[in-house]
């Protein structure tokens, strides 16, 4: 069933792959000379790892990249494979539980000798194993948008870092609704609080607006009675917020029960994805508003195959939010390193990765900066009842800026 | 009545209440030195909340607690003990799976406190005070018997036994013979007063032929009050004693 | 606060109040169950949480059958579901209580450990069953949104309904508890269980209506629960810690307590959570339960029994 | 040395147990295993401390503790903290705001080093306060709860409660915790090299000398006065009272042992891991620590360590293969180490060489008919 719904899309990709001039089976390269570091590469395989939470708390929220991942590596095995070879994938499962993630990572890299790993989602679970791909020379795509403050050689982030996130988002906000209050909330963790302190400088220093609260949630938090009584005194004008998890669902469920809904004020959220909707439902968030780079709805060509590809593999319920997508470009942009350095070498592909492109990824073209952040868009999706996203404003390409100067 | 120091404890105006219940109230209680000392009473009367109250396992709401003229309301149970007073619990308390020997040995004042559990070593004359103990209780035979295993009523006497080890100057019986044959009540008569010769022993007792066999003095209560004090005979041929038990 | 109009410090007040009984209601909800089993057998079920998920999966179900098959009985479901999520949740209890927790009454400590093994196991069978993902019911509209009483005064209506539902169920219960044969059979067997025995009564029956009664409960709070919070695998185990200080603030006397402390615990958190910021608000709250107990650990409303 | 040997071991069976265990960890693993494996055979091993104090504390007293984490995470932390500002001298961390103060106080607007961090530069007082500060903490919470007599499933709460408490402080104050994220990316304990394979050899035979120091600490503590006091608090916690015992000071005590124990396990954790993150002090690692003890044997301290190694494996090796199954087998050993062997792999071990009438004995207490609610647990056998 795959095969035939997929044929379409196949014959693009192979016709890319030829484009790109290498990975046919007849002038396959030699494994010898495509691996000289002793990955696990055979004549007729690659093997890759693929480190996340299938159990635990983060089960929920890992299922869509552990499947948008699948999904990419299948298709390119179908289309040849990377350097003619096959990819095996050896997944792992990090439980939730960081130490089990650096753990599994060591293993991964240490045991299997795999030539990449796709994985992690929190921050983490990402800061529990870098020391560890850095130490064993191991190659890490990372689909999450993330708080950013961290740039290493062998990690290539596929989602997008803080600013790429929030400042046109702000902006874009702040002129629509003529807004100048602001309330943020958030959970209480790394990235929700960086992103926070970014919007907060953004806020004062550049819309000359004000920040009227600012509050962290623990994650798992369940009661917001207080919280919103307090949003209601202090009227802001916009609820800028980045909660994430089981407290998504009860913080949208109350904030509707409470009265506050999108006609009589303005949500932009940074931490709500299709996936997260799912569980808050669409009734609850109708007219809010998302920052994201990727929405399920977007209508061009690639994400038209994507979302028809994707949901022939995994069901016809099921949804695609933004890491799912960024978890997707993760296999594509190895083998398109791979290809372009002849090799499977680390160094060689991290020597390869500035400025690669990808013409065909859902979300529309991206390209690979030297810090290992990819340019993309922003775009604001109002959720609508269905649980989809309109997608109401799309920026200009932004370049990643991990280490956002003014922001810090 | 004397109040001089040949009691070793005044009991006076003890009274305490459970949300409003006074289960024991305006208790007077003087216990002479080397005697042994009875509390009879219908079930309910507050017997053995006094011997609670005595160690310190319910705290009193008045009244006082004088043992050798210090003051014991408010001291820790722990403190109590060490200080002289040894307790015997209605159902038998020992390790039950420990061995005789070494339900005596734990009794054994020696190293009560932590560090002193550490260093603890058994020598010889804990050994020998072990062996004369359980001579004493008629346990001598048995001493590496499981003390689970033992008939009710030796297990009765091991836990005498176990508060002869700490050497007290009081010892507390709560119903030290129920469930005992006739043989053996005789012969836990015949310890309690053995043991009599050196401390002062307290008893809670129903069956009145083994209480005219050990008692120097009784003291009768009904209701969390004292009804009667004084010599077997005299209690026994008090009305009031007698319309209490009959009544009942 | 001269910043705001006192009508609005009026409504903040009053909305805050509500917040704080909302709250209350839904402690209430969670921990009655638990106290009931707590009460009756002096065991801590941990797997309470995963029965109150079992009860909100169960809604799930319905609201699905109901949008496939009868999309005209949409309004009701509910109300039938939390019915349903009663009953589903006692049967497994009854079946759990008979497997396992009866060979373990003299052992609580274990039986606490053992009922946590019981938790992984039903965590992990949701998720394969209904996926790992967050799953909610479609509610009914007249669920939804607030009561608006004036300008800037709004009662939320789901919250209306849970502590509305959290009435009715404690009045069920003590009703139950104090007007009916079982209920008689039960006290006694807390007071004296070989007495009870004695005198012809089935303990082990009780037991095992006692702990399913608990669980059934434990599914009325988690089906109640789907208007407010999330249904996932591992949503349960968020409630699990409020629903044991609840109940062992209370004591293990009555149900009194367990009331007594939800509403004690439900005010503290609100009203500190407003004036402390997120984090900050529930970590004091925790400190001040968890002092309170260690001063006066036998709780609010200890059991009257003489100890042996 | 004769009668300190005595005093260790009852049997002879038992000694040559331990020696065969000390041969296999010291021995054949690291001939057997690489690095990678034996690092991990290490990781294990620090959560044997936190096992060896349930044992006392849990097995031995009677006292279930399900915050257990809360220590091994102080001891964590205090090292986490040490190897951390090593960490951050201020050429490496130049590219910072503030250099010379790790990396997340820097992300999080803080530009000093908070006042107690200071000391924590000094590795002498690191090691003082891995052993000081989680005993100092257990002993005030023990001897608050124990002298007003709280025991039993309150205890449990409480201690969770309590694990609930840390976790989210930690995570609520990021600036100075690292919050959610931990303390991470350590790399050299006084410029030694923490994550070469050489120091991972050292750590790790550090790790299992270290561990069996401890164990025959606490097996000298059982078979002492001390260890039979303990048991008898837990059986017949009245008698030893009116024995003249204070049983709030031993209990208080032998939580604060217990809780150093986890404290040394947290820190060599740390030292073999890399990094310390609140994800390993919370409510459900507390109680995995509580899971290994279960079934390795609550009354055995070598049990307590097998049982580490043991679920740990099987979850490493397990959880590979099928990662669905896992939990459902985790879930129901535990369910049947509770219900049918109270006393572990170590108590079905000590069964093996005996007659069938003890299996008999054995499974008769679970056909009681009439449940009897105590509030003590049954004595349990008390060999070892």
């Amino acid at each position: 069933m795959k095969l035939k719904s997929l044929s379409h899309h196949f014959l693009k990709v192979a016709a890319l792959a030829l484009a790109t001039a290498t990975a046919t089976a007849q002038d396959k390269l030699p494994t010898a000379q495509v691996n000289t570091t002793g990955l696990a590469v055979t004549d007729d395989t690659v093997t890759v790892g693929q480190l996340h939470s299938a159990t635990g708390t983060m089960a929920i929220s890992e299922t869509g990249s552990i499947q948008a991942e699948q999904l990419a590596i299948d298709q390119i095995n179908a289309a040849g494979g990377v350097l003619g070879r096959q990819i095996k994938v050896i997944k792992e499962d990090g439980a939730s539980d960081w130490p089990t993630f650096a753990e599994k990572a060591k293993k991964l890299l240490v045991s299997d000798k795999v030539g990449t790993v796709f994985g992690c989602w929190t921050s983490a679970s990402r800061k529990a194993v870098l020391p560890v791909f850095e130490k064993e020379n191991g190659m890490l795509y990372y689909p999450t948008f993330y708080e950013g403050l961290e740039q290493s050689k062998n990690v290539i982030y596929t989602g997008q870092e803080a600013t790429q996130q929030i400042i046109a988002g702000l902006d874009w906000i702040a002129k629509e609704k003529k807004a100048k209050t602001f309330y943020l909330i958030g959970s209480d963790y790394i990235w929700p609080r960086t992103s926070m302190k970014i919007a907060r400088k953004h806020i004062e220093n550049v819309l000359k607006g004000t920040v009227v609260g600012e509050e962290f949630y623990a994650l798992g938090s369940t009661s917001f009675g207080s919280l919103i009584n307090k949003i209601k005194l202090k009227k802001p004008d916009v609820i800028y917020a980045a909660v994430v998890g089981g407290s998504n669902v009860s913080f949208y469920k109350q904030l509707a029960a409470a009265g506050i809904n999108a006609s009589k004020q303005t949500l932009l959220t940074i931490s709500v994805t299709e996936d997260e909707v799912l569980g808050i439902g669409g009734e609850n968030l109708a007219g809010f508003y998302s920052a994201m780079k990727y929405f399920q709805s977007l209508d061009n060509p690639n994400n038209v195959e994507f979302v028809k590809a994707f949901k022939a593999k995994y069901g016809k319920d099921s949804v695609i939010g933004d890491v799912t997508q960024a978890g997707y470009l993760g296999p594509w942009l190895w083998k398109a390193a791979v290809e372009k350095a002849k090799s499977f070498d680390i160094d060689k592909i991290v020597e390869a990765s500035p400025g690669l492109e990808l013409t065909t990824a859902p979300e529309g073209y991206v390209k690979l900066h030297p810090n290992h952040h990819l340019w993309s868009k922003l775009r604001i999706g109002q959720w609508q009842k269905d649980g989809q996203a309109k997608v109401l404003y799309e920026s200009e390409l932004i370049e990643p800026d991990p280490f956002p100067k003014g922001y810090q | 009545m004397k109040t001089d120091h040949d009691n070793v404890l005044e009991v006076e105006d003890l009274g305490v209440s459970f949300d409003g219940f006074k289960a024991v109230d305006g208790f007077n209680f003087y216990l002479a030195q080397n005697h042994v000392h009875v509390i009879i009473g219908p079930n309910g009367a507050g017997k053995t909340t006094v011997l609670d109250l005595i160690c310190g396992k319910t705290l009193a709401t008045s009244g006082s607690i004088k043992f050798k003229g210090k003051e014991l309301r408010g001291v820790r149970e722990y403190r109590i003990v060490r200080a002289g007073i040894g307790r015997k619990f209605q159902n038998p308390s020992i390790y039950e799976n420990l061995t005789v020997f070494e339900n005596l040995e734990l009794s054994h004042p020696t190293g009560r406190g932590v560090i002193g559990c550490l260093m603890f070593r058994r020598t010889a004359s804990i050994k020998k005070q072990c062996d004369d103990v359980a001579e004493q209780i008629g346990l001598a035979d048995k001493l590496d018997t499981e003390a689970g295993i033992l008939s009710h009523g030796q297990k009765q006497w091991l836990e005498i036994g176990m508060l002869l080890m700490q050497d007290p100057e009081i010892i507390m019986l709560d119903e030290p013979v129920a469930g005992m044959s006739v043989r053996e009540r005789t012969e836990t008569a015949l310890l309690i007063r053995k043991i009599s010769k050196d401390r002062s022993v307290i008893v809670i007792e129903h069956d009145m032929e083994f209480v005219r066999e050990i008692a120097d003095r009784v003291t009768v209560m009904h209701l969390g009050k004292i009804l009667a004090e004084g010599s077997m005979e005299k209690v026994s041929q008090d009305p009031k004693v007698i319309e209490v038990y009959i009544g009942h | 606060m001269g910043e705001y109009t006192s009508e609005e410090l009026q409504s903040i007040f009053i909305m805050q109040g509500f917040s704080g009984l909302s709250l209350f209601s839904v402690l209430l909800l969670m921990g009655l169950g638990l106290a009931l089993i707590f009460g009756q057998m002096g065991v801590i079920n941990m797997a309470h949480g995963e029965f109150m998920a079992l009860g909100a999966y169960t809604v799930y179900f319905c609201s699905h059958l109901t949008e496939t098959y009868a999309p005209t009985f949409g309004p009701y479901y509910f109300v039938a579901a939390i019915g349903l999520a009663f009953v589903v949740c006692a049967a497994l209890g009854a079946l759990v209580e008979w497997l396992m927790i009866r060979h373990l009454y003299h052992r609580p400590l274990d039986t606490l450990l053992a009922t946590w093994g019981l938790s992984l196991i039903l965590q992990q069978s949701y998720r394969s069953i209904f996926g790992a993902r967050e799953v909610t019911p479609t509610l009914p509209e007249w669920l939804m949104g607030s009561y608006n009483v004036k300008e800037g005064l709004d009662i939320p209506i789901n919250g209306m309904f849970v502590l509305g539902l959290s009435i009715v169920v404690t009045i069920a219960l003590i009703t139950f508890m104090y007007r009916s044969a079982f209920g008689l059979r039960l006290r006694a067997t807390v007071q004296n269980r070989k007495m009870s025995a004695a005198v012809g009564i089935n303990t082990g029956k009780v037991d095992r209506l006692a702990f399913a009664l608990g669980c059934g409960i434990a599914g009325i709070a988690g089906a109640a629960f789907t208007t407010i919070g999330s249904t996932g695998p591992d949503s349960g185990s968020r409630y699990i810690v409020d629903a044991f200080l609840v109940v062992v603030s209370g004591g293990t006397a009555s149900l009194l307590g367990c009331l007594a402390s939800a509403f004690g615990i439900a005010q503290a958190q609100s009203i500190l959570e407003f004036f402390l910021e997120g984090t900050k608000g529930k970590v004091a709250t925790l400190l001040v339960i968890v002092i309170a107990l260690m001063i006066r650990p036998q709780g609010l409303f200890p059991s009257k029994v003489r100890g042996n | 040395m004769p009668l300190l040997f005595r005093t260790l071991f009852k049997t002879r069976g038992e000694a040559l147990a331990f020696g065969g265990f000390l041969l296999l960890l010291l021995v054949v693993l690291p001939l057997a295993l690489p690095v990678f494996r034996l690092n991990l055979v290490g990781k294990y091993l620090t959560f044997g401390f936190v096992a060896i104090g349930l044992v006392l504390l849990w097995g031995r007293c009677g006292i279930l503790s399900l915050g257990q984490g809360v220590f091994f995470g102080l001891g964590g932390y205090c090292m986490a903290m040490f190897l951390k500002l090593e960490a951050s001298d201020p050429v490496t961390t130049a590219i910072q705001s503030t250099p010379g103060i790790p990396d997340f106080m820097d992300w999080n607007q803080i530009t000093k080093l908070p006042m107690y961090w200071e000391p924590f530069k000094s590795l002498p007082f690191t090691i003082f306060a891995i052993f000081v500060v989680p005993a100092v903490i257990a002993f005030i919470i023990g001897w608050a709860l124990f002298r007003r007599r709280v025991g039993g499933v309150y205890f449990a709460i409480i201690t969770q409660s309590i694990a609930l408490i840390f976790s989210l402080g930690i995570d609520g104050n990021q600036g100075y915790t690292g919050g959610r994220n931990g303390i991470t990316d350590l790399r050299t304990l006084c410029g030694w090299d923490i994550r070469s394979e050489n120091a991972q050899y050292i750590l790790y035979f550090l790790c299992v000398v270290l561990l069996f120091t401890v164990a025959l600490g606490a097996k000298y503590i059982i078979n002492t006065r001390l260890g039979r006091v303990l048991v008898a608090i837990r059986d017949r916690e009245d008698r030893v009272r009116f024995s003249g015992y204070d049983v709030a000071m031993i209990r208080a005590f032998i939580f604060a042992f217990a809780a150093m124990l986890s404290g040394i396990g947290g820190a060599l954790f740390v030292l073999q891991v890399g990094f310390m993150s609140p994800s390993i002090v919370g409510i459900i690692p507390s109680i995995e620590m509580v899971i290994f003890t279960a079934v390795g044997g609550r009354l055995s301290v070598l049990g307590a360590i097998l049982g580490c190694l043991i679920v740990n494996f099987g979850k490493t090796t397990f959880s590979e293969a099928y990662p669905d199954l896992w939990l459902y087998l985790m879930g129901g050993t535990f369910i049947a180490v509770v219900m049918f062997f109270p006393n572990g792999l170590a108590g079905l071990l000590e069964k093996i060489p005996t007659s069938k009438g003890k299996y008999a004995a054995l499974f008769a207490r679970f056909k009681k008919t009439t449940p009897v609610v105590t509030t003590k647990t049954t004595p349990i056998s008390d060999e070892n």
